[in-house]
């Protein structure tokens, strides 16, 4: 499998000359945006009845971190220290590195998507086949169009609609937050019970949201499998129908998993309006913040690792397809 | 004796126009070790009688009237579920038109074939895949090799093979072929035919085989059916009805068929073009439009697929003898008025 | 395995009675994972008066800009040269060591390189002289005395204030991250020999960066609670046992919350799950709302005032009659009521300065002399038409050379109450007869970027920050606005880009031409008590020239729940307002039902 | 005319993270076409027959070789000077139901490319008498159609998918003709067709032959058709790219002499009853795998009369001795022509009109069918 | 071959050539989905047309803040005194010209991009290709969010060019993969052999068989178009200075508690169902898009 190797190899090298296009264009983007950091606070915390010297003291904190080199020494400097996996200090929080505190929200972003898209992708999956059996059906049409409505439906519309039953109306479950405080972070049962409950909405929200899109495709992928011939030839050699399912499935099903690795880096990209809505503390947040506060570093930070897990999906999407379809397996 | 007996068979498709017969009263014997050829062109209903011999017609499609008796399954029409289901494969064998697709790209033959043993609730597995490796050998494959491989590392000459294979390993007396060689290059096709015929005789198969190609089909039939516009209209010992075609249909067929020696001027084009379920004629002989002896009569009355000398059938009104001698006027030319 | 009653546990109603847990929003901190429990972090994991502590918490004392409550010095005295504090008696870190004078000499000189106690360390490493106090040393003098002093020659009138609320950290945690020649080098820093001066301040800065990201293990506080846990957005604090007040200290636990919205806020209170609420606006439904659910609302002054400020560098904003002609217009009642009906109260007139200060500093007959601007259109019109204006048959003004009027109103993204009144005052424009459409700009840094920049002849804008009147004006008057002062003398430079600009540099108010840069200058370095003269000038020339319309003047409405604490403090008690609840527990407030 | 030399093209395969695979589609194959005549050849699936009908139209690369249109070697021109060459020489698609644009009627797929010839006819100082106006190309369109035997009123305003295959084929031929071709070539133009109509279509391009001196170059695996349409013309065996017989196209059918030919042409169906099958009839003996690599003769693996020779040194083309077959089939004078690449010795005695083979026994067996008796029935 | 070559096809006007109007009539009465979709979608579009003209202008009344629906105000009012409909029907505007505005930009260069990459290959397709994975690779929405500080969207021209500007990526690389089997098709093959220019082949051979699939992916991106737009107004993550749906939103849940209180809740409904019912629409008349475009199946009865 040299072959194979090699050609993943340069799947790689394509994907780190992306990372670099995109390092520099976010870079001197990043940089384009008007208003210094700080700036912003300032009067929120006047506006809060701060007074103007604190006020100003916290201010002058996050002026400290800025950095006043001319734009390309900053941009050579920061490529160098990328090479180190060094992704520099955060302004807003006064020279945290910023891997720190991408860190610390990475999980809550990535927990959630894989966990929502896995749910939806197995409700989706099952509702399309049931959709593509019954195409010609009420019941089916009914579903197919539920599906592409709750696809068209925008996240933040779902993520509302969510808390204002679950939350507002009937306060079954928290709005905000990753866990309850009281708890000890740690393998107790409390404590992941609360993290649970805590993670139900945005799971919910993001299992939705991708739910219209599985059944859509699974639909369309078994309606196609149906009309191929073998599944008319299996059945013309009576073959079971639990065997003709499992056939039908695997054929159907197959297409959809590069699908399910590439929707990972689109979720990823979009967690910003669930995560900003439930005020769950993932990378989108984390980006949202930043801009707010022009903590250049941390949005450079968290744009790339936005970017880089979609490329990494991308490569997995073709990884995905090569190893399990026979057919371009050689 | 008649291993499977067709009668008054009538498939009808549901269109937008309503209900239209893609079969009209098909009447059909096969025998066993014999091989019949059904001949056609495209549309005229061929798939659509193979299938419902199997009660399979799909969709938008049932079966009118009609009986299709095969021996020691009954009546196949009427069955239903797991008897219908165990009809299909155990005593009927099915070879798909698009042999190329008619296996799962995604497993190995080797497991298919487990599949079909285990609907077929066969209790000895081993010995399924034995008599497959058996079977595939003696058609001229590498049988260990093919079951271990994927639908898309064989060829389509294999891979029709293979169709066989599945279709007589569960010791099928009936066999059907629907149009098994016509993706197939000149080699194939050849090795195919060759196979068939073969296998037909050692296990004294009754083989239907269905193909628009009238070359092909002299090879190795034994009785040859010729059906137009959903009906059969001739049927006989294939070298008699080749020799003696009695349906102008059959004759201009023999005639259109390019030959690779002799007069090449000899062969003649059919005019017009075929009809389908909504062109065909609702009254009268469906050729008549084409026919270059049509009377009168044809335009208002249905010939009946009668017996006109022993063992051969016919459904014309002109005359078995005018038609041979080809008198009433040459084919109409090679342009299409529609 | 999700329960109702779980989901409920979020609020801190738990606790009943002493030992409760005492649930909160502190509004300045988004508190984050990752960031640190350091108090010199911009952004904190740390809170004020519960576990950041100061030597003394702020008054917002107009009248005494020096008045402070006592936190870890019990008491002070100032002299010329500097200030001698008194620890409290038994003032303990949470791990039961005393605060001694290390701490103090530590922790001021971690202020000095955070800019706060010395000269900021501007662009590039120049020194920006003059902005700040300057300590030069801390002697400790025993028995919990220490002295702290101020540069020689160096008299800010501020020195005692900014001193004591300087944040106090503990020497053993914080000390091993200051270089142990520090105090040489603030030496260095403030000593004559320029150059020195400079390199020292540069250095200095960069250690103040180091700090500021320093992520101490443990929290290890002197305050009444000490940091247990934080979670995203939720930070859970424990009582400290140590506490040198630790009697009065009534809840067991606190929880503090962050919020990224007001409607965070509403919601919180609506299930009553806060014991105390900080200031947010809020429409007059929800405050209904949160009133039913219990709450009882405790107004503090705040010193902040928003109004509608104009570009006078683009026509027709240079001119008076027409500034004053809007603020006939603009109806101030109408507008505050749809903006900030609950926190804020239609400004009486424009003077630069909040209501309450206005009336306790200016005379009665000053007072009367200010134009108070009630809603007038034939007087804005008169105004107008003898600027050279005309109305049209449809009714639409134009200007003097004949193009018609249209004004675009600025706001700034995330100041919700500007972004409604905006369409008010909009609509009470059109209806005059100026169409107006309000616009809105992403995010306050643009808008500062933009405004400064001139691109705007129209916007929103706080005025009138803080207690000290001085700020108030230089907010107005000050470098930001085109005047710059050099050797006590104030100059108008056209070309600064920072706020709304005025044009002229000198105003003629009552004959007298007055120059409002230079008094603003001059008020910041005059002592409270002989500051009325200046500012009766400065409010009288704001009034008359209007170089923005003040609209309302805020009031800090806070909330709080009687429900498992009691003995909040009242409006009027300003003094433990100004402080957060942190602060009211240590003076024996808030105590459990 | 176009004279071919050695065309070469070798396609390289492969998949998102599959190595890659090289397919040499052709190797080296050589053929004179002349004006007005027809060539054939065929070959099973697979062995090239599309790539070199896609090299002669232009639409795919040759990699080796040299292609020769009136006298100009094309390799040595420009893309866009190549254009020229290429219109004159139309490809006619083996499936009607895809060689038509199913959003457009049978009148736009013909009036754009008459309009351009017009454009061009006239821009080329032909003095334009010719009623080249907008309604000129109408009435070429209705000429052509008619001459492929349609009714241009019925069939102009309709859509593809309101013809018949037979009608398609039609159309596509007259789309064809637009661009007044010298050369067409028919990919497998009737394998799609059904079998009543197939004939027709044949009969049309005999007549396109004939009528309008057309060359034709007629691509197959359908031995039967070929020679239908290409009477007179020579006949090319392709065997995984290379050609192995070539000859005049009864002779070769009549007579062949390698096995290859021998074993394609016994795979010929016999109408049984009026047809009996030729007496030395045979088979190969294995399927075709491209996979493995065959240093001797390509076709050693599958050859029933192979030798131990066969599969170490590869055959070329060599004329087929006269004594040899003792039948009729004059060798022609034998010209020194560009040798492909797989040839192994210097030189390779091709002709313009001979009977030519690559074998090293050959033998010419009788292998197709022969119709009994005169006259039928 | 004898038959006569006639010149005036004109006169046998056949069926085959009814006007356009009546196939598009019989694919959207076929189903009553596609023709209650078509409904809601032309209404929407009417609305954002008409509606300001018989609405007027918005006018705030500070004297019926959070006034309930009445007569006067069918919807209400909400806590600046404006009408709820009034707003409603306003803010439609925006969102649709903006969301049209980014549909049509992203189909026409992603289809142009796909179609002319698809079509050259070679270094053209290469470079083409190397601009898609580029403008994919990039976050769309959080790419915009930087980008509104930099540039303010005011008009929904900018807005709709933004997000154009950012979502063609996928468009492109579907029309190209398209446009690559398409030009293996037969008929493609014969236009290049008869030597017909590129931009005929690209232009009418190319588009009219990709005309379908962009159609779905125009009515797609719209949905999505609206999604990302109202909720980046919603979110206030883009400054905004007229009313939309987005905008009503941001200041129904952040300024007017409507998640807190059920007297606000009007406002907040009534911008996400406008966004729900559209969504609909669209969703319903795709259905009969393939219909519409395919002349195969628009002939079928
Ligand atoms: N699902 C269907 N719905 C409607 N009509 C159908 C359907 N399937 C087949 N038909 C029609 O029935 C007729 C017979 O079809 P059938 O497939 O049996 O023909 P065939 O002889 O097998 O043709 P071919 O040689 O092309 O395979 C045709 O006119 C066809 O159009
Ligand atoms: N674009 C391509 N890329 C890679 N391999 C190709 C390509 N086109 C053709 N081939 C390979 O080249 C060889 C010759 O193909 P070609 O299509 O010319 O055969 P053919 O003789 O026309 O076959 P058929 O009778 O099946 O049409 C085959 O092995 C085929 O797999
Ligand atoms: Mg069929
Ligand atoms: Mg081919």
């Amino acid at each position: 499998m040299t072959g194979f190797a090699r050609r993943l190899a340069g799947k790689l090298l394509a994907g780190l000359v992306m990372v670099w296009v995109v390092v520099t264009f976010t870079f001197f983007l990043v940089h384009a945006l008007p208003g210094k950091p700080g700036d912003v606070q300032y009067e929120q915390y006047i506006m809060m009845g701060m007074n103007s010297e604190q006020a100003s003291a916290k201010v002058q904190a996050v002026y400290g971190f800025t950095s006043h080199a001319p734009l390309l020494s900053q941009y050579t400097g920061y490529l160098g220290k990328l090479a180190h996996g060094d992704l520099g200090q955060s302004i807003s929080y006064s020279g945290v590195p910023v891997s720190h505190l991408i860190w610390s929200a990475l999980p809550w972003t990535v927990i959630p998507v894989l966990s929502g898209l896995l749910v939806s992708f197995l409700i989706g999956v099952v509702a399309g086949i049931f959709a593509a059996v019954k195409r010609s059906s009420r019941w089916g049409g009914l579903l197919t169009v539920s599906g592409s409505l709750v696809a068209g439906v925008p996240a933040f519309v779902l993520a509302l609609l969510l808390l204002v039953v679950f939350h507002t109306e009937w306060n079954l479950l928290p709005d905000a937050g990753t866990s309850d405080i009281q708890y000890t972070p740690g393998w107790n049962l409390p404590y992941i019970g609360s993290v649970f409950q805590h993670a139900v909405l945005p799971v919910c929200t993001y299992a939705l949201l991708s739910y219209g899109g599985w059944l859509l495709a699974m639909k369309s992928s078994v309606v196609s499998v149906l009309g191929d011939d073998f599944i008319l030839a299996s059945e013309l050699r009576g073959i079971t129908p639990v065997t003709r399912a499992r056939y039908i499935g695997r054929n159907a099903i197959l297409p959809l998993f590069t699908v399910l690795a590439l929707s990972f880096g689109v979720m990823f990209a979009g967690s910003f309006f669930i995560e900003d809505t439930f005020d769950y503390p993932g990378l989108g947040n984390l980006l949202l913040k930043s801009i707010g506060t022009r903590d250049y570093p941390v949005m450079a930070g968290a744009f790339l690792l936005i970017t880089v897990s979609i490329i990494i999906a991308n490569i997995l999407a073709d990884l995905c397809y090569t190893l399990i379809d026979p057919r371009v397996r050689r | 004796m008649s291993e499977v007996q067709v009668r008054g068979l009538t498939v009808e498709y549901q269109t937008t126009a309503g209900w239209l017969p893609a079969v009209a009263d098909a009447g059909l014997d096969l025998r066993a070790g014999e091989i019949t050829g059904l001949v056609g062109e495209s549309g005229s209903g061929k798939s659509t009688l193979a299938l419902a011999l199997l009660n399979a017609v799909p969709a938008p499609g049932r079966i009118a009237a009609g009986s299709v008796e095969v021996a020691g399954v009954g009546d196949v029409t009427k069955l239903g579920g797991k008897q219908l289901r165990k009809a299909r494969g155990g005593a009927i064998g099915y070879v798909f038109q698009a042999s190329q697709n008619s296996l799962n790209p995604l497993t190995t033959i080797g497991r298919q074939l487990l599949d079909l043993g285990r609907s077929h609730e066969v209790a000895d597995l081993r010995a399924l895949i034995a008599r497959a490796r058996d079977l595939a050998d003696r058609m001229g494959l590498d049988g260990q090799r093919v079951l271990d491989s994927y639908q898309h590392e064989l060829s389509g000459g294999m891979r029709q093979r293979i169709g066989i294979v599945f279709a007589l390993v569960l010791n099928a007396k009936v066999l059907i072929l629907d149009e098994p060689t016509t993706a197939l290059d000149m080699l194939s096709q050849a090795s195919v035919l060759e196979i068939v015929r073969k296998v037909h005789d050692e296990n004294q198969l009754s083989t239907l085989i269905i193909t628009h190609d009238i070359g092909a089909i002299s090879e190795i039939a034994d009785r040859l059916a010729v059906m137009y516009g959903g009906r059969i209209v001739e049927d006989g010992p294939l070298l008699d009805v080749l020799r003696r075609p009695t349906h102008p249909y059959t004759k201009a067929l023999i005639g259109a068929t390019a030959r690779i020696t002799g007069d090449v001027e000899a062969a003649r084009a059919l005019p017009g073009r075929p009809p389908d379920l909504t062109t065909v004629a609702r009254a009268g002989c469906v050729f008549r439009d084409r026919c270059p002896f049509a009377v009168a009569v044809c335009a208002e009355v249905e010939p009946e697929l009668a017996t006109w000398e022993s063992g051969r059938r016919r459904a014309c009104h002109v005359e078995p003898s005018t038609v041979l001698s080809g008198t009433a006027g040459a084919p109409a030319a090679v342009g299409e008025p529609a | 395995a999700c329960s109702s009653s779980s989901a409920k546990k979020t609020n801190g109603g738990t606790g009943g009675g002493t030992g409760g847990v005492f649930t909160s929003i502190d509004a300045n901190n988004k508190i984050t994972a990752g960031a640190p429990m350091n108090p010199y972090n911009a952004a904190p994991n740390m809170f004020l008066g519960y576990n950041i502590m100061e030597l003394g918490f702020t008054k917002n004392d107009p009248a005494d800009p020096n008045a402070l409550l006592p936190g870890l010095a019990a008491s002070w005295t100032a002299s010329d040269t500097g200030l001698t504090i008194q620890l409290q008696p038994g003032a303990k870190w949470s791990d039961g060591t005393p605060v001694t004078a290390a701490d103090i000499k530590t922790s001021l000189a971690i202020a000095y390189t955070q800019g706060t106690a010395g000269p900021v360390a501007g662009a590039g490493g120049t020194v920006v002289a003059g902005s700040n106090f300057e300590v030069s040393d801390v002697k400790d003098l025993g028995g919990g005395k220490i002295e702290i002093d101020q540069q020689p020659g160096v008299k800010n009138l501020y020195f005692q204030r900014l001193v004591l609320t300087s944040t106090i950290v503990n020497d053993k945690v914080y000390g091993s991250q200051l270089p142990a020649d520090i105090w040489t080098q603030i030496a260095a820093v403030q000593g004559t020999d320029a150059a020195a001066a400079s390199a020292a301040s540069t250095k200095l800065a960069a250690e103040g960066k180091t700090i500021a990201a320093f992520a101490p293990a443990k929290d290890i506080s002197a305050g009444p609670f000490v940091e247990t846990r934080v979670n995203p957005g939720e930070a859970l604090l424990d009582r400290n046992p140590y506490f040198y007040a630790a009697s009065k200290i009534s809840p067991k636990q606190v929880i503090l919350r962050s919020y990224s919205g007001n409607q965070q806020i509403w919601g919180y209170m609506n299930g009553g799950e806060l014991d105390y609420a900080p200031y947010t606006s809020m429409p007059t439904n929800i405050l209904n709302q949160v009133l039913k659910a219990g709450y009882t609302r405790i107004d503090a002054p705040s010193y902040v005032s928003a109004s509608i400020a104009f570009n006078e560098k683009q026509a027709p904003y240079n001119l008076t009659p027409v500034r004053q002609a809007l603020a006939y217009v603009i109806d101030r009642d109408a507008v505050t009521k749809v903006g900030e009906p609950v926190g804020g109260i239609a400004a009486p007139t424009t003077t630069g300065l909040v209501g309450s200060q206005s009336d306790t500093i200016l005379s009665a007959d000053q007072k009367a002399a200010l134009n108070p601007y009630k809603p007038d259109p034939a007087k804005a019109a008169s105004l107008l038409q003898g600027a050279g204006f005309t109305k049209d048959a449809s009714g639409q003004w134009h200007l003097p050379d004949g193009t018609p009027w249209k004004i675009t109103l600025q706001t700034v993204n995330g100041f919700s109450d500007w972004i409604a009144a905006s369409t008010i005052v909009a609509n009470e424009l059109t209806q005059f007869g100026i169409p107006t459409t309000a616009a809105i700009t992403a995010d306050f840094a643009t808008y500062q970027k933009e405004m400064g920049a001139g691109k705007y002849a129209v916007g929103w804008w706080l005025v009138a920050l803080g207690p000290q009147t001085d700020k108030a004006y230089a907010r107005i008057y000050g470098s930001a606005d085109g005047f710059s002062v050099a050797n006590g003398q104030a100059t108008h430079n056209d070309s600064a880009a920072g706020n709304w600009e005025h044009t002229p540099a000198t105003y003629t108010v009552n004959g007298q031409s007055i120059n409002p840069g230079q008094l603003a200058a001059q008020l910041s370095v005059t002592p409270v008590s002989a500051q009325g003269p200046i500012i009766a000038q400065l409010a009288a020339a704001t009034n008359q020239e209007v170089p923005m319309i003040q609209i309302w003047n805020y009031t800090h409405v806070m909330f709080t729940l009687d429900k498992r604490f009691t003995n909040y403090p009242k409006t009027g008690q300003d003094d433990l307002l100004a402080n957060p609840p942190g602060v009211w527990m240590m003076q024996g407030y808030v105590q459990g039902k | 005319m176009i004279q071919a030399r050695g065309i070469t093209r070798t396609y390289q395969t492969h998949g998102a993270f599959t190595g890659a695979r090289t397919v040499p589609a052709l190797r080296g194959v050589d053929f004179t076409l002349p004006d007005g005549g027809a060539v054939s050849f065929i070959g099973e699936s697979g062995c090239g027959k599309t790539t070199l009908g896609k090299i002669l139209t232009g639409l795919e690369t040759f990699d080796g070789g040299e292609l020769i249109v009136d006298g100009v070697a094309l390799s040595g021109l420009k893309p866009r000077q190549r254009e020229k060459y290429f219109r004159r020489i139309q490809m006619i698609h083996q499936d009607p139901y895809s060689a038509l644009n199913p959003t457009r009627t049978v009148e736009a797929t013909l009036r754009d490319p008459l309009r351009m010839r017009a454009k061009e006819r006239g821009a080329s100082g032909g003095g334009g008498g010719d009623g080249e106006g907008e309604g000129g190309w109408r009435a070429r369109a209705a000429e052509l159609l008619t001459l492929v035997g349609l009714e241009p009123a019925a069939v102009l305003p309709k859509y593809p998918h309101q013809l018949s295959g037979g009608q398609r084929q039609r159309v596509v031929i007259a789309r064809a003709l637009t661009v007044d071709p010298e050369v067409l070539i028919a990919d497998e133009a009737v394998s799609m067709i059904d079998v009543s109509m197939r004939l027709g279509i044949l009969k049309l391009l005999r007549d396109l032959r004939s009528r309008l001196g057309i060359s034709l170059v007629f691509i197959t695996h359908d031995v039967a058709t070929a020679r239908y349409v290409g009477e007179g013309g020579e006949l090319h065996v392709i065997y995984r790219g290379e050609v192995v017989e070539r000859g005049l196209t009864d002779e070769v059918i009549l007579a062949p002499v390698h096995p290859y030919t021998q074993c394609l042409l016994s795979a010929v169906p016999i109408m049984r009853g009026l047809e009996e099958p030729g007496p030395d009839r045979t088979a190969p003996t294995t399927a075709l795998d491209e996979r493995t690599p065959t240093p001797g003769c390509l076709f050693e693996p599958r050859c029933p009369f192979a030798q131990d020779q066969c599969a170490e040194k590869h055959p070329v083309l060599v004329p087929f001795g006269l004594d040899a077959v003792g039948e009729s089939g004059a060798v022609g004078e034998s010209n020194a022509a560009a040798a492909g690449p797989a040839t192994d010795t210097g030189s390779e005695n091709g002709s313009e009109s001979g009977h030519v083979h690559a074998c090293f026994y050959p033998e010419s067996r009788r292998v197709v069918g022969v119709e009994v008796g005169a006259g039928s029935a | 071959m004898t038959a006569t070559v006639n010149l005036a096809p004109a006169g046998l006007k056949p069926r085959t050539r009814h006007p356009a109007w009546a196939a598009f009539r019989r694919a959207v009465t076929r189903k009553p989905g596609r023709l209650a979709g078509l409904i809601i979608i032309v209404f929407f579009i009417l609305l954002a047309i008409c509606g300001p003209w018989f609405y007027g202008s918005l006018s705030v009344d500070p004297n019926e803040l959070y006034a309930p629906p009445s007569a006067k105000h069918w919807l209400g009012t909400d806590f600046a005194g404006s009408d709820v409909l009034q707003e409603v029907v306003t803010g439609a505007r925006y969102v649709l010209a903006t969301a049209a505005l980014s549909a049509l930009f992203t189909s026409l260069f992603g289809v142009t991009v796909g179609l002319v990459a698809g079509y050259q290959r070679g270094m053209t397709d290469s470079v083409l290709m190397r601009l898609t994975d580029f403008v994919l690779t990039i976050p769309g929405l959080p790419l915009l969010i930087i980008l509104s500080t930099v540039w303010s969207f005011g008009s929904p021209w900018e807005m709709g060019l933004v997000l154009g500007i950012t979502g063609w990526g996928g468009v492109a690389r579907a029309v190209r993969s398209q446009a690559l089997s398409l030009r293996e098709r037969g008929f493609l093959e014969a236009a290049r052999g008869l030597g017909l220019s590129r931009r005929h082949i690209i232009v009418k051979e190319m588009l009219p068989n990709i005309a379908p699939y962009a159609a779905m992916q125009l009515m797609l991106s719209v949905i999505g178009f609206i999604g990302a737009e109202v909720g980046l107004f919603f979110l206030g993550l883009v400054p905004f200075s007229s009313t939309n749906w987005g905008v009503m939103l941001n200041q129904a849940v952040f300024s007017g508690g409507a998640m807190e209180t059920s007297s606000a809740l009007i406002y907040l409904l009534a911008p996400l169902v406008c966004i729900l019912l559209l969504t609909l629409g669209i969703v319903l008349f795709l259905d009969a898009i393939d219909e519409l475009f395919n002349p195969r199946l628009r002939e079928r009865v």
